[in-house]
């Protein structure tokens, strides 16, 4: 347990010399709920992508005593690393159930794999009522609603079991009794998992962040609690623009302080 | 030496002809993903369209030129045919348009057979295109350069179009996301259509140059139709210029293989080297990298 | 400016909007609010076009467009920025800008307008869509609309993914465009306060039904609260 | 329940089925069997066509031993599967005397075992690489020592003392060609070089820049469909004509010379065993017959007047054992003999092929194949190539 | 009816018909005609479960249909010649005698052997090599395509290992039974009948299984899956390899039944038609494509027995008009029937956004 925590040090990215995670240090404990902010296009979701395997990346990132750079998308994902993605992504032609299962599944051995499952697993269980699915768990995941598949997508992370969450913009789009549903909900299952959450909304990262870091043009502009990072001049300059800004400007866009 | 410069030859000829075959390929296929089995039976469409205009003209030199416009109408018209009454219905399921398209193809082949004859029929090359040019003492037959100069003309003519007009951009705008290109005021019916068109077209104008290479019979197209879909594949769908590079290089493959051993071990052997190039690049020579998970 | 009488729409064999009746009068904003799946969406599709109505009407400008292809419909003066941050991947951010644009007898100036509002953009002309991060993308969406200087705009969630700055910055430009007069806009938008701030008339969708309207401005922040808590 | 181990019913041929032939009534059954849809339909068709003719003919002069001929026609779909699928549908199902049909040499060998199996008959038209003989197949076109090997003599006389062989990829062009090179190593005849197209190739531009380049005297191409049109176009596109470099073929007939185009093979040999041009009355009646029925622009060809043929011959084998019954038609097959439009024509009761008088023809400007040389008389067939001491080490 | 007895049900009638109705009712040459089909509704089966489950289009089946094809034809071959002698094909074109990669299959035990593992293998290595590298849809079937071509092409231009385009026939045992005698060509049909409804069950076991949805899952976002956990190219290794395998047993059953196997079985166009009756009789069911195959070839018999050109017309367009307007096959109009209040299929999908968008 006390390794399961996320060490990710001179992490950089670059497409075809654009960089867009540039040497990026940062580590996550577990039971903390860490924000990842910043402008549109800092790199926030090349960042989880490089974590998960995704994107090929340099320097090193390190999880429950792994190197994870360099590995396969589904070896990341054995090792306990789970992500959800900013446009949600479930197999629309399965249901609500299948998706769940299959995401409980990749310990199963082929033994298994070849039999019929029967009734509904313990863990797709709880994690149904979870997210408030139970009511479509025989639907296909096509039909949901946009709010509705980011609800599987947490679902499937539940059930996967991983020890490190990264989620990327999970509130999106959704009412604000959704989020506050959402943030309790992370709350409790980051208790003893290392979760990181990409989010824009500042109100909702204010409720529930116990850290944050602000990227900017790939790079690590700040990190501290809600309160330290809110303060910062450079995280107000990097939303703001330059100069100085008055208390209500900075309310509006970094939520109140 | 001679060899060099002879089997090069017949590299980049045998190129030319793949890239005519595959251009509109390209197109329909590349960009639009319309996996058109019946591109090789608008090819022989485009044939027997030279040989209509053949007997309908007389004069070889005249009907081969005037051929190549009309070919394209035809191909065209029945490109925008299947279009309009198959596959409009079926972009969402790409695989299948390979089989709904061997029906046709199937269709317009039993078709040719009841037409025209199953025996082939013949359309002689004009007198300015007959034997072969002499160039620092190596001949080169006329009919390939034609073929070559036509094949080069014609994808500067498509590239230029697809990157630089509105007409291009809208295309390639429908294929990406037909429903926003919809709300973006873009008919996107009318431009599938006109795409279908061009793409088909080009199959009509391959079909024209191929009678100055070999028969005209009912099965012209199946003879083309693989080699075509290779090309796209290996020069990257979507990518026009990549199906150039492509053509060319198989067809110097090819030919080069052949040289030193036979034309069946040569076009096994292009073959592998194909499925052992697609282990290095999948996409193809040149590809498209996005961010999405599809 | 845009009617939707007594529309039925949905997927397949099932209905998702059951009997919706709602206005956009000419210059006006409205916004339409809901839970996860209360049918927003499927609502926007069918104003546009993208979902054919099994009963009910639309009108645009008075005329009825209820049959119409959404090309149809843009070409009547209405824009679509769909929900989910939608580009032409393959295309440029430029060529996104430009295909929109071709449409129109002055586009350049239009592009050259689009990207003062949204300035990030500038930088990306030449990268590919479907390279942008999300927001960007999100931003290219709005531009696209607004490029075809549409008299009714149609916004599925338009902040959805977007830095707070920049978010204020859209907000403060729709806001622009409907009091400067010319533009109706219709709005789905998770975002109560800014929605009834933009908005003169509101609607809360539950299942598919209107159960829910009222004016807009802050004042009614807690009836539509309600509205929806239910 | 297990039925008879391949070795309890001796060697391999166990008792067929006993046949059941109709012979009662006013008419007998016969079976055509030709591809009439698929990629051999187009040369297949002119098979069926004149098949039919003869069928025609036959019943017009009173039938084959009174009885008006039944044709029952299946489609053999290009397929050499159904083609044995089809062969045992006519055999056991519509219980026809005999078929004719059969094209290219997988069809054949696919019905092969059928026709063996049922103890029937099958009458083939095609010429073919040789090697073959069953007392249930009656070969009326050529084997190889009535068209390859005159060919050869036909160059030979014509002081050709080097050769490039192109064929198609396949069994015919193959055998064909170790034949050619024994005939060569015998005779003094050099071989230049060998290529293989495969069927269906339609870029010839390298397999004729190394013909080009070898310089032989003479070509011998066995190529098959459509490779003859690329070839010959691109033959000539290299500027090479009959007089630089003559290219002799054994698979173009007739039909073909139009789709290649005259202009690309006009002068260029072929060797057969007929051409439409034959001067003589028994060709002119029907080759008039054959236009009658079919319209003026057709022509007729050697597998179709081989096939016209072989309706008549097996007429003669009947009448001859005064029977339809199988065993009594081979025992009499050898010496019946018919007055061709080829000219006459003998069975060989022992390995069931007939003697055919070879010609050397040249395409003419009109088209048509004009004969420029023959063999002078029917020359015995010797599908082993028994009777030739060059070839003995050619199969063992 | 209960659910639950539907497919046992389907399974007893479906035996009845081949074991007992069959037989009786048709005469031998028919029977050997059904044989036929049910070799090609063994290989549907397989491409069902690639195609229909797994969205593999796969257009080279008839590769592996050959080599489990030709592996059992030079059995049969060497059989004949007896120990050590030479089959009769190769003795007329060549001097050289057996080569040496036939010499193995003089036994028994090893050509059943390699007809159940070679075509397995093979598909194994080729869907490992390309599913790992990410080549799939039209990439994948294209290549497939080439594949079945290249196969065609090297048959024939081997002819003294494979007998070129002729192919190999004219066999006269199976494993020392005479093929002439009629109650060995019943034991045969019966023999794939039953592979036929032991291909069925092991194919229904696969779809309802876990891995069943795993492999839908792959066929629908496959990146999506390894974020999961898995790599999709194992899943759709083992869907294509089990419709290997079962094109592989198709094919070697084939070659008794019907007596020679040629390129003409194998290339290009045979393949394309192994998938007609499966799209035709729904590919993503259990029966559907086996019934689909057999009514094709079916079909395909019977029209041309009476208009030969007219069955290439219905052929194409049994192509065109199924796969365009009834894309779930004749067996979605069936179950429509059966379940009428069947969960709506989303008929038109959420546009996905392409490209990256
Ligand atoms: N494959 C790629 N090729 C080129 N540029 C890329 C690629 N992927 C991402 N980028 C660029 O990298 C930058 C960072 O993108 P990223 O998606 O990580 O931003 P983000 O922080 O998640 O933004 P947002 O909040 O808008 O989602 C962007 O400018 C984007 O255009
Ligand atoms: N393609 C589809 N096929 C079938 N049903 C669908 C489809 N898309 C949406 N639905 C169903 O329609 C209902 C309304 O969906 P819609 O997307 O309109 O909701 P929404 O209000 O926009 O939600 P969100 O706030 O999550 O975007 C949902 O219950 C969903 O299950
Ligand atoms: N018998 C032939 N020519 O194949
Ligand atoms: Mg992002
Ligand atoms: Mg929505």
């Amino acid at each position: 347990m006390q390794q399961d925590y996320l060490e990710i040090s001179g992490l950089t990215v670059s497409f075809d010399g654009f960089v867009a995670v540039d040497g990026v240090n940062l580590s996550v404990l577990p039971g903390d709920l860490r924000f990842l902010i910043g402008p549109n296009g800092a790199g926030k979701t090349t960042l989880i992508d490089a974590v998960s395997g995704l994107v090929p990346a340099t320097g090193s990132v390190r999880y429950g005593g792994h190197e994870l750079t360099g590995r396969k998308v589904h070896r990341i994902a054995r090792l306990g690393v789970g992500r959800t993605f900013q446009t949600a992504t479930v197999f629309e032609e399965l249901t609500v159930l299948q998706n769940l299962d299959i995401a409980a599944g990749h310990r199963r051995g082929p033994l298994t794999l070849v039999r019929r499952r029967k009734g509904i697993p313990e863990e797709v269980e709880r994690a149904l009522e979870t997210v408030g699915l139970a009511e479509l768990v025989d639907a296909p995941a096509g039909v949901l609603a946009h709010g509705q598949k980011q609800w599987l997508e947490i679902g499937m992370l539940l059930v996967q079991d991983a020890r490190l969450l990264m989620l990327d913009e999970p509130v999106a789009g959704m009412s604000a009794e959704e989020k506050d549903e959402t943030g309790r909900l992370l709350q409790r299952i980051g208790a003893d998992r290392t979760v990181v959450v990409v989010e824009h909304d500042m109100d909702f990262m204010r409720s529930f962040a116990n850290s944050v870091t602000v990227l900017h043009a790939g790079k690590v502009l700040a990190e501290g609690s809600v309160r330290e990072v809110q303060a910062d001049p450079r995280v107000q300059e990097v939303y703001l623009g330059p100069g100085h800004h008055s208390q209500a400007e900075v309310e509006t866009v970094l939520g109140e302080v | 030496m001679d060899v060099l410069v002879t089997q090069v030859f017949n590299g980049l000829s045998g190129g030319s002809i793949l890239l005519l075959a595959a251009l509109g390929l390209a197109l329909t296929f590349g960009q639009m993903g319309v996996i058109n089995m019946a591109h090789g039976e608008f090819i022989m469409a485009g044939a027997y369209t030279a040989y209509v205009m053949q007997n309908v003209l007389g004069a070889a030199g005249l009907s081969l030129l005037v051929s190549l416009p009309i070919a394209f109408a035809v191909g065209g018209v029945l490109g925008v045919v299947l279009e309009a009454t198959l596959l409009r219905r079926m972009y969402h399921r790409p695989l299948d348009t390979l089989l709904v398209t061997w029906g046709v193809s199937l269709v317009l082949q039993q078709l040719a057979r009841d037409v025209f004859g199953t025996a082939g029929v013949d359309v002689p090359a004009p007198a300015w295109l007959s034997g072969p040019v002499e160039v620092l003492g190596f001949s080169f037959p006329r009919t390939r350069l034609f073929i070559l100069l036509l094949a080069v003309a014609a994808f500067l003519a498509l590239a230029a179009a697809l990157r630089y007009t509105a007409l291009g951009r809208r295309i390639r705008a429908t294929v990406q996301n037909r429903p926003l290109a919809e709300t973006s005021g873009i008919s996107t019916r009318a431009t599938d259509r006109l795409t279908f068109f061009i793409g088909s077209g080009l199959a009509g104008v391959a079909g024209v140059a191929l009678t100055l290479m070999g028969s005209i019979s009912p099965n012209l197209g199946t003879s083309y139709i693989v080699d075509a879909f290779l090309v796209v594949v290996v020069g990257g769908i979507g990518q026009i210029r990549g199906a150039v590079i492509a053509a060319f290089l198989l067809g110097v493959a090819q030919s080069w293989i052949e040289y030193s051993t036979t034309a069946s071990i040569a076009k096994v052997l292009v073959f592998a080297l194909i499925v052992a190039f697609l282990q290095v690049r999948p996409q193809g020579i040149f590809t498209v990298r996005t961010r999405s998970l599809a | 400016m845009l009617t939707m009488t007594d529309v039925e729409v949905g997927y397949g064999r099932t209905s998702v909007i059951h009997g919706v009746t709602i206005e956009v009068p000419a210059d006006g904003v409205v916004a339409v609010m809901g839970h996860n799946g209360a049918g927003k969406t499927t609502l926007l599709r069918a104003a546009v076009g993208l979902l054919p109505t099994r009963s009910g009407r639309i009108t645009l400008d008075g005329e009825d467009v209820t049959g119409t292809q959404p090309h149809q419909r843009v070409r009547r003066g209405l824009a679509y920025v769909p929900q989910g941050q939608q580009s032409f991947g393959q295309l440029t951010t430029l060529e996104n800008l430009q295909v929109v644009a071709d449409t129109k007898p002055r586009g350049t100036g239009l592009i050259d307008e689009a990207l003062d509002l949204f300035p990030a953009l500038k930088d990306l002309l030449g990268r590919r869509a479907g390279l942008l991060s999300g927001g960007q993308r999100q931003q290219l969406a709005i531009a696209r609309a607004l490029i075809t200087q549409p008299r009714m705009l149609i916004l599925d969630e338009p902040t959805e993914g977007i830095q707070p700055s920049v978010v204020a910055e859209i907000e403060q430009a729709i806001l622009g465009l409907t009091r400067r007069g010319g533009l109706s806009v219709l709005l789905v938008e998770q975002h109560v306060g800014f929605a009834l701030d933009a908005a003169n008339h509101y609607y809360v969708l539950a299942s598919g039904r209107v159960t829910a309207e009222g004016r807009g401005g802050t004042d009614s922040v807690t009836d539509v609260r309600s509205a929806m808590a239910i | 329940a297990c039925g008879a181990r391949v070795d309890a019913a001796g060697a391999g041929a166990p008792a067929a089925a006993p046949s059941c032939v109709d012979t009662s009534g006013n008419e007998i059954k016969v079976g055509f069997l030709n591809s009439r849809s698929g990629t051999m339909a187009i040369s297949e068709k002119t098979v069926y066509d004149s098949l039919s003719l003869a069928a025609e003919q036959i019943n017009a002069a009173g039938g084959v031993l009174g009885k008006q001929l039944e044709i029952v026609a299946e489609d053999g779909a290009s397929e050499p599967t159904i083609f044995a699928e089809k062969a045992q549908k006519l055999i056991r199902s519509d219980c026809v005397a005999a078929v004719f049909g059969g094209w290219t040499s997988s069809s054949r060998k696919a019905m092969l075992p059928v026709f063996e199996s049922n103890n029937s008959l099958l009458f083939y038209p095609v010429q073919y690489e040789g090697l073959e003989s069953s007392k249930n197949i009656f070969y009326t076109g050529a084997t190889t020592n009535q068209q390859i090997i005159p060919a050869l003599d036909y160059l030979k006389e014509q002081g050709v003392t080097s050769l490039f062989l192109v064929g198609s990829d396949y069994v015919f062009p193959q055998t064909a060609n170790k034949i050619i090179k024994a005939y060569g190593a015998a005779n003094g005849i050099e071989i230049k070089g060998e290529e293989y197209a495969p069927l269906g190739h339609t870029d010839f531009a390298t397999i004729v820049s190394k013909v080009r380049d070898a310089g032989a005297g003479a070509v011998f191409n066995t190529l098959n469909g459509d490779s003859n049109v690329a070839f010959f176009k691109e033959y000539r596109n290299l500027g090479l004509t009959p007089a630089t470099m003559p290219v002799i073929s054994v698979s173009i007939a007739e039909e073909e010379v139009g789709g290649i185009g005259v202009d690309n093979i006009v002068g260029q040999p072929v060797a057969w065993n007929y051409y439409q041009t034959i001067d003589s009355p028994t060709n002119k009646q029907f080759v008039d017959a054959f236009k009658a029925e079919y319209g003026a622009n057709r022509v007729t060809s050697d597998p179709m007047e081989a096939a016209y043929t072989s309706l008549f011959l097996w007429k003669g084998m009947v009448e001859k054992a005064g029977s339809f019954d199988v065993a009594a038609v081979q025992a009499a097959a050898g010496g019946v003999s018919y007055d061709a439009p080829e000219g006459t024509v003998t069975v060989n009761g022992e390995n069931h092929h007939i003697a055919k008088t070879a010609l050397i023809g040249k395409i003419g400007a009109d088209g048509l194949i004009h004969t420029e040389w023959t063999s002078g008389q029917p020359i015995e067939p010797d599908p082993y190539l028994k009777t030739y001491p060059w070839a003995s080490g050619l199969a063992s | 009816m209960n659910r639950r007895w539907v497919l046992p049900a389907a399974f007893a009638v479906a035996a009845v018909l081949l074991f007992v109705v069959a037989p009786l009712a048709l005469s031998p040459f028919r029977l050997d005609q059904l044989g036929r089909y049910l070799c090609f509704a063994i290989v549907a089966v397989g491409i069902g479960l690639a195609w229909g489950r797994g969205g593999m289009l796969t257009l080279g089946q008839g590769v592996f249909f050959g080599m489990g094809a030709y592996l059992m034809a030079m059995h049969l071959k060497l059989a004949d010649a007896g120990p050590g002698g030479t089959p009769d094909f190769m003795a007329l074109i060549s001097s050289d005698g057996v080569p040496w990669w036939w010499e193995p299959f003089r036994s028994e035990i090893v050509t059943l052997l390699a007809i159940l593992l070679l075509p397995a293998a093979v598909a194994a290595v080729l869907g490992l090599a390309t599913f790992r590298r990410k080549v799939r849809g039209a990439y994948f079937a294209i290549l497939s395509q080439a594949l079945a071509a290249a196969f065609a092409i090297l048959l024939v231009g081997n002819p003294t290992g494979t007998g070129g385009s002729t192919g190999l026939s004219g066999f006269r045992g199976f494993f020392g039974f005479a093929l002439s005698d009629p109650a060995n060509r019943l034991v045969l049909f019966c023999t794939a009948a039953g592979v036929l409804l032991l291909m069925l069950a092991l194919v229904r076991q696969l779809m309802v299984s876990r891995y069943g949805e795993l492999l839908v899952a792959c066929r629908d976002a496959e990146e999506r899956v390894r974020f999961l956990g898995y790599d999709p190219a194992n899943v759709k290794t083992v869907a294509f390899v089990v419709a290997a395998f079962m094109a592989g047993i198709a094919g070697a059953l084939f070659v008794p039944i019907v007596g020679i196997v040629s390129p003409n079985d194998v290339g290009i166009v045979p393949s394309i038609g192994m998938l007609i009756g499966v799209a035709i009789g729904g590919r993503s069911t259990l029966f559907g494509p086996a019934l689909g195959a057999i009514a094709v070839a079916w079909a395909g018999s019977a029209l041309s027995e009476q208009f030969p050109s007219g069955w290439t017309y219905v052929q194409g367009l049994l192509f065109m008009l199924v796969i365009a307007f009834l894309p779930g096959g004749l067996a979605s109009l069936a179950w429509r029937r059966v379940r009428p209040t069947a969960p709506a299929p989303s008929a038109q999908p959420v546009p996905a956004p392409s490209g990256g968008s």
